[in-house]
């Protein structure tokens, strides 16, 4: 039997790469993808937790983070496109017009 | 085995489906008449009027396995956002004519987003608390993009769907780690199982906690995660940025107050000090780089931190008088708010948007009834009466003090007065310079509309708040 | 329930401010017409007060009262006592003159200046007439708009940052008083109604709090020393009207709400806070008189001359007997009635010669004789030459506080002494020495100024020699107060131990006899 | 034992790739190695007796959403993404921030207690099938959250079509009726 | 209340405002009002010592000008013997001063200003005079002063008579601010302000004690002081006389009426109407003997070398004033109060016949250039020697028997420093013989010294002018009339008169005593004089050498001991200064204002920092929120 733990703590650990992954990267697609392994922490969590708590709440709870997913990237892959369109760029450090 | 489907009561999310019908028949409506603009406005009053009035007549239930409460806090909160679509709805016809905005998808885009607000203030699970929340996300970071020519337009949606979806990647590991605590994602549930099993003080439980809280700070954009407001605000297309400033935010507090006070009811002490903190810093943040704003949109980006700061007052009470608070003063907020974004848009013409604060100069002398009226959103946001503004500060003001937070308090104040500087800045280009330029504002009816609307809501509450306060506190009764 | 005659006072100037904002901008004599006829006819129903006020009872009266904010038991509630019935007919008085003073000195935005004037008339009778706490905050903030606006937009050169430090000033501090108001409503049983919170009793550490918090607020508008800085500016940069409201009615709410609120809600803080407040009237006295010595501005002189003089109005206050309390609320209708003729003074004076600095001027009187006469007869109403109303405010919050603490009034009266320096000095840079040939063809006062002064005039000899008819509004109502700030209608007992004064039974009450002595 | 050893392999799979992923100068070597961390995810799902959401993450994840990931890749100039730097210009607080949070994270693992238990335990999800049980959830406790979904995935539709299409619009609104404002 | 008693002070009050109101359209007519009701004035004072004489007194209220608690003053009259000699004394002196004027003031501009503020002074004057309390007094005080400061500027446009008048205002407020501390400690200690019930209780205040600020001091000495600083202020005793020399600014005929007969006469009055305090502390007698002393010599030594004829005759009132004063202080009230009344009309007379020789020598008032006016001016030049033998106390002319008394009751008296004050007495009455007929002989004796055109148009002033030097001649030589001592036949009449308000002196000299010191001090008067025949008539070369052997005594002298630069220097300079740089730059503008406004400047300094945290860079903002979630997370650890 693996403990919960071993799940926890490799969901965490995945959850820090992403977020790692998100902070430091310049190109934007990257960016998504590594809110795509953040959210994979997640589901792995909520998973790994609902198969020790005896429950499907994480189950389907994973399905609609999915779906959110699926979404999200169609919205943000387009918005990338609109910008790429327009700036012919993906890197973030080339949007920063709007500071101060 | 054979599970019987059970169709659940549709009653108490009928104003919602209804909302999403009629999002769909806007899309078809601009599908079939694409040159009557409109009647997409039109159709969008009636429903949010016609919503309305529904709302208020709303019994208190629940629905899907109490996933979906209907309470006057929930309707209070609806009525918010629908007031907020309406008033957008009135401003959007001049601003998307002059920005050459499609009208149908921004509509029903703004109805979708709605709809997820609602959702939220309904939702007593998280589950539904992050797809609604994720539905109006997605609607807004579409409409804050929809000036695709616009690098700033673009700029502001990415910006804004990555720190979102950041956010909501920090919330859902947050959720994730609350429901392995408790099994649970059921707000109430989840209360209930954390006083039983005496787990409030567990270190993971109050990071899942902290998680969750800063997705929604970042939802109301309370510093520290108040960076994507400025920008946001900046680049999103203004009327846009009216509505985010109102309904998004409503919304997000709707949550907020429901999770704090459903779901962590008991662990007030540890979070009324961190939300004092996060209050103060986003006073703090809000009214002092506000100071030195040059652009209006980005200045009213800046108070509206600062609003959310105080909004948190109320909340960081943890009484059913300082959510009530909190309520009142969104809702105040959102007619001075949108009454400053109105005449931001009144301003903008096809040549020059004219959002730069030096643009203001002389506006009494040129245009003294839009100046007027800036004048008093402007008092408003500033809190001095008579204006509502005032009305909604002194109630938070209470209900922080009379749970004894008296340095929040005191600190809070003196920021209100920093705050007063830059909203009188406003207020003395537009009296005490001349005009830079000779320009006629054009009031379109539904401007004006929208303006009667927030100058009569700020005046009228401010002098006569009486049973709209009643309204707010009876809310809170059941809590 | 009586006529609302309050809320008739309240409301008149404001609705007419209204009207007047819906008038046409292009006959600008018609909404000056218009203005005078509002604040005439405002003046008017102030005279019933005078008649109808009951001097023996301390209750209020002319209360309205109707429920307001039911959710936190916010009242509309009005009324007058001794202590503020002066102010309501003061502040429709001088708003009249204000009006005939800025009849041709604002040439720009004539209809919004008169607006702003008269809603300020509004909210200012509002702040006197109120009894619920939060009533009177709202229109002790709402002033401000009016305030603002009227020194931003129609004041000097440097008229904005005027405005601005003024507003910030003010706001300050009355966010502190909110955050005190707000703490007094909920320890003090979930009421706004002063009355009732007067009949309190907080606990003594509460109250030591609280009254700080007030004194954020009332001490800048007072303003006392240190918090003064604000006043120089604002008179200086406001246009002649602003600068008479605030120095005739504006600055006399900070010490108003002392005496309404500080000392009856908080007895144990005002006793336990007396010297500390002494003490800051009498920097302030000192310190006002002593820097009008440097001033070269004529506005900044006259400004800085009434935080002097207005130290004097919180010594009276606070030195807390019967004498200094009355005195000192005799000496704001006072400074009122003197610094405001003053300020409408140089205002007409500055109408002509567009310059503030008083090195510009010299020997006026031989041109101006007439207003050289009034503006004599104001120096020495502000120098408190007796027979006039001067005086008797300064003398009786002397006599007061030489009762309470000897040393105070022998350090106050040094201020006499200042402010007959600066101020003759200043009068003879201005009206004497040898003729500034510049001015050689000034234009004497014309009639409306005249007419603009006659009430001043009159004042300050009515005063001066008829104080009673204004001191017998207030007796009974300060006696009140006394008893319930110190236990004692007459006041803290007095610090010269001296007991002669019981073996005299027919001491001074007015020796009606005539005396045949034959020898 | 050999769930456990199986465990292992996959999560040093999925740590490799994951940082592989987000470390790679080429961003198509990152879909590709987000990809396999995708399917060993989804190993792990397996072992956790959620093959239903195995699948899903195998179709939807790593054959939809990746394949658009792709798509936009491939959009965008490669050639030039070659030559600049991964990183931004000051990445070192991110870094910071991020170990931070992974600290944090990690450091509570220790205090987690698992909560109430629920009604479907393994036995029962294996006996209805896991699929049958989702169905079963999802139309009935989940229906809202479902249909909330559905309509996320409507915006996503509406969302991508604004924002996608060149905008036929902007001629439209230049056309006869563009003025709204009164005069 | 008797009308006659209303109309003393109010008619001149109406003649005030009607000739202030519309004086300008009367203009050389309005004239009339002011000085047909002084002499109604003066009819009714008149009438008013009569009443007073046959015993009959008016103690009575007007009305209550202030209540305030148990504090009450009224607006009331006191009709006694004091007031009814100071009524005629102002009313009489008034009514000739005003005749004067019409000569005086002839074609001047503001010639009904003038008027106005004469009447004006006159009303503030007799109010002061008449109040039965002592807040009516100090009304009347203050008004005198305002009067006078208005009378002073009249040549407003002069930079140095506008100076003057503010100089005796402000010098005035500052011993007013003794005054009105007295006020309140009469207050304190009496609870009323009234004349009656404090004199008639003031023996219980005898032995009590007042305690401020650590210092205790016996009451009554207390209270006498405080009074008495108003004294010094009104009456330019030492060290508050600067403002009365300067104040000869102002017209002559004000400087006879206010500066020498009637206003400066108030510090007297006031010591004199409240005798029973003052004789309750010794020290206070001594204080005031002292001052009187020094004041008296100081001032005298001054007028000896002045060339301007005017401030001759200003320190010689300051140094009369000051016998006025010793005799107060040596309790020898009504002899101070008969000084006063002799005083008033010698004096009075003195500046009229310098006005007269002003008006002759076309406003020049330096002595230097002068000389010989006798043939030219006759009645100016009897009317003026009648007055210099008053002055200088030669027997049987009024300064003569009124001076006499003050310096033997000084010698006899029991305060301490009586026989100081005797000592100075003589030697200043030998000073003023001298300084008196210094001036005489200058003026009116040798070559004229001024200009040819001057001596073209010297002639006679007008008869409006003349009869009343001629009038007030009388008065200087016949006023002692009424205070002939028993030692030369007389009856003491003032002294009976007076005694029930101002009491019994001590005690009397012998009169042998009275004798010797009678022949001492005259013979030092004849001294004075005969050193002036000497100095001016028989060897004019003989100033000019002593000038030369004691030039520090003479530059001392001359400059008035140097006490204007010495107040400028040490008082006006540094306050001014202080206000400058002290309190305006440094403590208001640096300190308070830095503070006010420098947080705002810190906070725009720190907004626009904060403002660069917004860098635009997505990635940072994410790493802030990151961080901000370990903070939150680290928070809620720290809170469990």
């Amino acid at each position: 039997m693996i403990p919960l733990s071993w799940y926890m703590i490799l969901a965490a650990i995945l959850f820090s790469i992403g977020t790692y992954g998100f902070l430091v990267r310049r190109n934007i697609i990257i960016m998504f993808l590594s809110i795509e392994l953040m959210l994979n922490a997640v589901n792995l969590n909520l998973i790994a937790m609902s198969h020790y708590l005896d429950s499907l709440r994480g189950h389907t709870f994973t399905l609609f983070i999915i779906t959110v997913a699926a979404a999200e990237a169609a919205i943000g892959l387009g918005l990338v496109i609109v910008l790429f369109r327009n700036k012919k760029t993906v890197y973030v450090d080339q949007i920063k017009e709007l500071k101060g | 085995m054979n599970m019987p489907f059970t169709m659940p009561p549709l009653g108490p999310i009928m104003p919602e489906i209804l909302l999403v019908c009629v999002g769909l028949i806007l899309i078809i409506v601009d599908l079939l008449y694409p040159r009557n603009r409109e009647l997409l406005s039109q159709l969008t009053l009636l429903a949010c009027v016609g919503l309305i009035a529904l709302l208020f007549n709303q019994k208190p239930a629940s629905t899907f396995g109490n996933m979906f409460i209907v309470d006057p806090y929930s309707i209070f909160f609806k009525v918010i956002c629908l007031i907020g679509l309406l008033m957008t709805t009135l401003l959007s016809g001049q601003y998307l004519s002059i920005e050459k905005i499609r009208h149908g998808e921004y509509y029903s885009l703004m109805i979708f987003s709605v709809v997820g607000m609602m959702i939220m203030a309904s939702a007593a699970d998280l589950i539904v608390i992050y797809l609604g929340l994720e539905l109006m996300a997605l609607s807004v970071y579409c409409l804050v993009g929809l000036l695709k020519d616009d690098f700033r337009s673009n700029e502001a949606a990415v910006k804004y769907f990555l720190m979102g979806g950041f956010s909501s990647a920090i919330l859902l590991f947050g959720i994730s780690l609350l429901y392995g605590m408790t099994g649970t994602t059921d707000l109430a549930g989840i209360a209930r199982y954390c006083s039983e099993a005496g787990i409030l003080n567990n270190p993971a439980l109050l990071t899942g906690f902290a998680l969750v809280i800063s997705g929604f700070c970042f939802k109301v954009g309370a510093a520290p995660f108040h960076f994507w407001t400025p920008d946001i605000y900046h680049g999103a297309p203004t009327s846009m940025t009216a509505f985010m400033s109102v309904a998004p935010k409503a919304a997000g507090f709707a949550v907020f107050g429901r999770f704090l006070m459903t779901g962590f009811p008991e662990l007030h002490e540890q979070w009324g000090t961190i939300i004092a903190v996060i209050a103060l810093l986003s006073m703090g943040v809000g009214n002092i780089v506000a100071l030195s704003q040059t652009n209006i949109k980005r200045m009213l980006a800046y108070s509206s931190i600062a609003h959310a700061g105080y909004a948190l007052l109320g909340l960081l009470a943890g009484t059913s008088e300082g959510y009530s608070a909190t309520m009142t003063y969104l809702f105040i907020y959102g007619f001075m708010n949108m009454g400053a974004f109105a005449i931001v848009i009144l301003l903008c013409s096809a040549d020059n948007r004219r959002e730069s604060l030096e643009d203001y100069k002389g506006l009494a002398k040129s245009n003294p009834m839009a100046a007027f009226l800036m004048l008093i959103f402007m008092f408003s946001l500033t809190g001095i009466p008579p204006t509502a503004g005032f009305i909604g500060k002194f109630y938070l003001l209470k209900a922080a003090l009379a749970a004894g937070y008296t340095y929040t308090v005191i600190i809070a104040v003196i920021f209100s007065a920093i705050s007063a500087y830059f909203y009188l800045r406003l207020v003395r280009y537009m009296y005490m310079d001349d005009p830079q330029e000779e320009f006629v504002a054009q009031y379109s009816p539904g401007l004006t509309a929208a303006l009667a609307l927030s100058t009569i809501g700020v005046i009228g509450m401010g002098i006569l708040p009486g049973s709209f306060l009643n309204l707010a506190a009876r809310s809170l009764i059941g809590f | 329930m009586s006529f609302p005659i309050l809320s008739l006072l309240i409301f008149l100037p404001i609705l007419g401010g209204i009207v007047l904002l819906g008038m046409s901008r292009e006959n600008e004599k018609n909404v000056k017409v218009m203005a005078l006829i509002i604040s005439l006819l405002e003046f008017v129903f102030t005279l019933p007060l005078w008649f109808a006020f009951d001097k023996t009872t301390y209750h209020m009266q002319f209360v309205e009262r109707h429920s307001w904010i039911s959710l936190f038991n916010i009242e509309y509630y009005l009324g007058l006592d001794g202590i503020s019935i002066l102010f309501v007919m003061l502040s429709a008085l001088v708003t009249i003159l204000c009006v005939l003073v800025s009849w041709n000195s604002i040439q720009t935005k004539v209809k919004e200046f008169f607006v702003a004037l008269l809603l300020l008339e509004g909210a200012m009778i509002g702040v006197f007439c109120a009894l619920d706490f939060f009533l009177f905050y709202i229109f002790w903030e709402a002033m401000l708009i009016p305030m603002f606006l009227l020194i931003g937009v129609w004041g000097g050169p440097n008229r904005i940052y005027a405005a601005t430090k003024f507003f910030l000033f003010t706001l300050v501090g009355s966010l502190l008083m909110l955050v005190g108001i707000i703490t007094l409503y909920i320890k003090g049983g979930n009421t706004f109604d002063i009355l009732a919170l007067a009949e309190q009793d907080l606990p003594v550490r509460l109250q030591l709090i609280l009254f700080w918090g007030f004194f954020a607020a009332f001490a800048v508008k007072v303003p006392m020393w240190p918090v003064h800085t604000w006043l120089p500016d604002a008179h200086t940069e406001a246009p002649a009207a602003g600068s008479v409201v605030l120095a005739a009615i504006l600055i006399k709410m900070g010490a108003y709400g002392f005496l309404r609120f500080s000392m009856p809600i908080l007895p144990d803080a005002t006793t336990a806070m007396m010297m500390p407040m002494l003490v800051l009237s009498l920097i302030g006295i000192v310190y006002g008189g002593v820097i009008c010595l440097a001033q070269t501005d004529l506005k900044r002189l006259i400004a800085y001359s009434s935080v002097s003089h207005m130290g004097f109005v919180t010594l009276g206050i606070f030195a807390l007997n019967t004498q200094s309390v009355e005195g000192g609320i005799l000496q704001m209708i006072n400074h009122g009635v003197v610094t405001g003729a003053l300020f409408l003074g140089i205002g007409m004076v500055y109408e002509r010669t567009h310059t503030r600095k008083i090195s510009d001027y010299g020997g006026l009187a031989t041109n101006m004789p007439v207003f050289a006469s009034f503006f004599l007869l104001f120096t020495l109403a502000s120098v408190g030459l007796p027979g006039t109303n001067g005086f008797i405010g300064e003398f009786l919050i002397l006599l007061g506080s030489f009762m309470t603490k000897p040393w105070i009034a022998l350090v106050a009266s040094s201020g006499l002494i200042i402010g007959a320096w600066y101020m003759l000095w200043l009068y003879q840079r201005i009206f004497f020495n040898p003729v500034n040939p510049k001015w050689n063809r000034i234009k004497e006062l014309e009639l409306r100024e005249i007419v603009a002064f006659m009430p001043m005039v009159i004042l300050i000899f009515w005063i001066g020699l008829f104080p009673n008819t204004m001191l017998d509004f207030m007796h009974v109502s300060v006696a009140h107060l006394l008893e319930q700030v110190t236990g004692n209608p007459e006041g803290v007992a007095s610090g010269v131990q001296l007991a002669v004064t019981n073996s005299l039974d027919s001491a001074g009450h007015g020796v009606q006899h005539i005396q045949q002595i034959s020898h | 034992m050999f769930n456990q050893i199986l465990f292992l392999y996959c999560a040093v799979v999925i740590i490799t790739t994951g940082l592989l992923a987000v470390r790679f100068k080429n961003p198509v070597y990152s879909v590709l190695a987000v990809l396999v961390l995708f399917f060993h995810m989804a190993g792990l799902y397996l072992l956790l007796n959620a093959e239903f959401l195995a699948a899903i993450q195998i179709i939807v994840y790593a054959g939809a959403i990746l394949v658009l990931y792709l798509f936009v890749v491939f959009l965008v100039d490669l050639r030039q993404e070659l030559t600049v730097e991964r990183f931004i210009a000051n990445h070192r607080f991110g870094t910071i921030a991020s170990i931070g949070l992974g600290g944090c994270l990690l450091a509570v693992i220790p205090f987690f207690k698992l909560g109430a238990k629920g009604e479907y335990p393994v036995e029962r999800i294996e006996q209805l099938t896991h699929t049958k049980a989702m169905g079963f959830e999802l139309y009935s406790t989940y229906l809202l959250p479902f249909e909330v979904a559905g309509l996320i995935l409507l915006i996503a539709v509406i969302g991508g079509l604004v924002l996608a299409r060149k905008d036929r619009g902007e001629a439209d609104n230049s056309g006869t009726d563009s003025c709204e404002v009164k005069k | 209340m008797p009308t006659y008693l209303l109309i003393i002070p109010f008619l001149p009050l109406f003649s005030f405002v009607f000739t202030f109101l519309f004086g300008k359209r009367l203009g050389v007519q309005s004239h009339w009002l002011p000085i047909i009701s002084v002499v109604i004035s003066f009819c009714c004072a008149f009438y008013a010592f009569l009443q007073v004489k046959s015993g009959y007194h008016i103690n009575q209220d007007l009305y209550t000008w202030i209540s305030s608690g148990t504090m009450s003053v009224s607006v009331g009259f006191l009709l006694d013997e004091l007031t009814s000699v100071m009524l005629i004394v102002v009313t009489s002196i008034s009514a000739l001063v005003h005749i004067y004027s019409v000569g005086y003031m002839k074609g001047e501009d503001g010639y009904y200003r003038f008027f106005a503020f004469l009447s004006l002074f006159t009303f503030s004057m007799l109010m002061l005079v008449l109040g039965n309390n002592f807040l009516q007094l100090f009304f009347g005080w203050e008004a005198v002063g305002l009067s006078s400061y208005l009378l002073i500027g009249f040549y407003y446009e002069k930079v140095s008579a506008a100076d003057a008048g503010k100089k005796a205002f402000i010098v005035n407020r500052i011993g007013d601010f003794g005054f009105i501390l007295g006020l309140f400690l009469i207050y304190a200690s009496f609870g009323t302000l009234h004349y009656e019930p404090i004199f008639a209780h003031v023996d219980q205040i005898a032995n009590q004690t007042f305690t401020m600020l650590g210092i205790t001091v016996n009451l009554p000495t207390a209270i006498a002081l405080l009074l008495f600083c108003g004294a010094i202020g009104k009456s330019a005793q030492l060290p508050l006389h600067v403002w009365l020399p300067d104040a000869m600014e102002g017209p002559t005929p004000v400087s006879a009426l206010i500066h020498a007969a009637t206003m400066v006469t108030a510090g007297v009055f006031l010591v004199a109407r409240c005798n029973p305090v003052f004789s309750l502390s010794m020290t206070a007698l001594n204080v005031i003997t002292i001052v009187g002393s020094i004041t008296c010599l100081f001032a005298a030594t001054i007028a000896l070398t002045q060339t301007d004829i005017k401030r001759v005759v200003a320190y010689s009132t300051i140094s009369q004033l000051a016998y006025m004063f010793i005799a107060c202080g040596v309790g020898a009230y009504s002899a101070g109060v008969f000084h006063l009344f002799t005083h008033a009309y010698f004096k009075a007379l003195l500046f009229l016949g310098c006005g007269s020789i002003i008006l002759g020598m076309h406003h020049e008032q330096d002595v230097k250039y002068m000389g010989g006016l006798k043939k030219y001016m006759p009645i100016t030049y009897w009317t003026f020697l009648l007055a210099s033998l008053s002055i200088s106390g030669v027997p049987g002319f009024a300064g003569f028997f009124s001076k006499d008394e003050i310096l033997a009751m000084a010698f006899v008296s029991n305060v301490g420093a009586g026989k100081f004050a005797w000592f100075i007495g003589t030697l200043v009455a030998g000073m003023t013989a001298f300084y008196s007929f210094r001036l005489f002989f200058l003026i009116f004796h040798g070559d004229f010294r001024g200009t040819q055109e001057q001596k073209d148009h010297l002639k006679e002033s007008p008869r409006v002018v003349t009869v009343p030097l001629i009038l007030l001649a009388v008065g200087a030589v016949a006023a002692g009339n009424f205070g002939i001592p028993a030692v030369i036949g007389g009856n003491a009449n003032w002294g009976h008169f007076l005694e029930p308000v101002l009491g019994h002196p001590h005690a009397h000299p012998s009169h042998a005593i009275e004798l010797i010191l009678m022949i001492i001090s005259v013979s030092a008067g004849a001294f004075g004089i005969f050193l002036a025949w000497k100095m001016y008539m028989k060897n004019p070369g003989m100033p000019q050498s002593i000038r030369e052997r004691f030039p520090i005594l003479y530059k001392l002298s001359f400059n008035k001991y140097f006490v204007d630069e010495m107040y400028g220097f040490s008082i006006v300079k540094p306050v001014i200064g202080f206000s400058r740089h002290v309190i305006l730059k440094i403590i208001d503008i640096a300190i308070i204002e830095n503070i006010v406004n420098g947080l705002p400047r810190i906070i725009g300094r720190v907004s626009g920092s904060m403002r660069k945290v917004q860098d635009g860079l997505v990635s940072h903002y994410l790493a802030y929120m990151c961080g901000g979630v370990v903070f939150i997370i680290i928070w809620m650890y720290v809170g469990a």
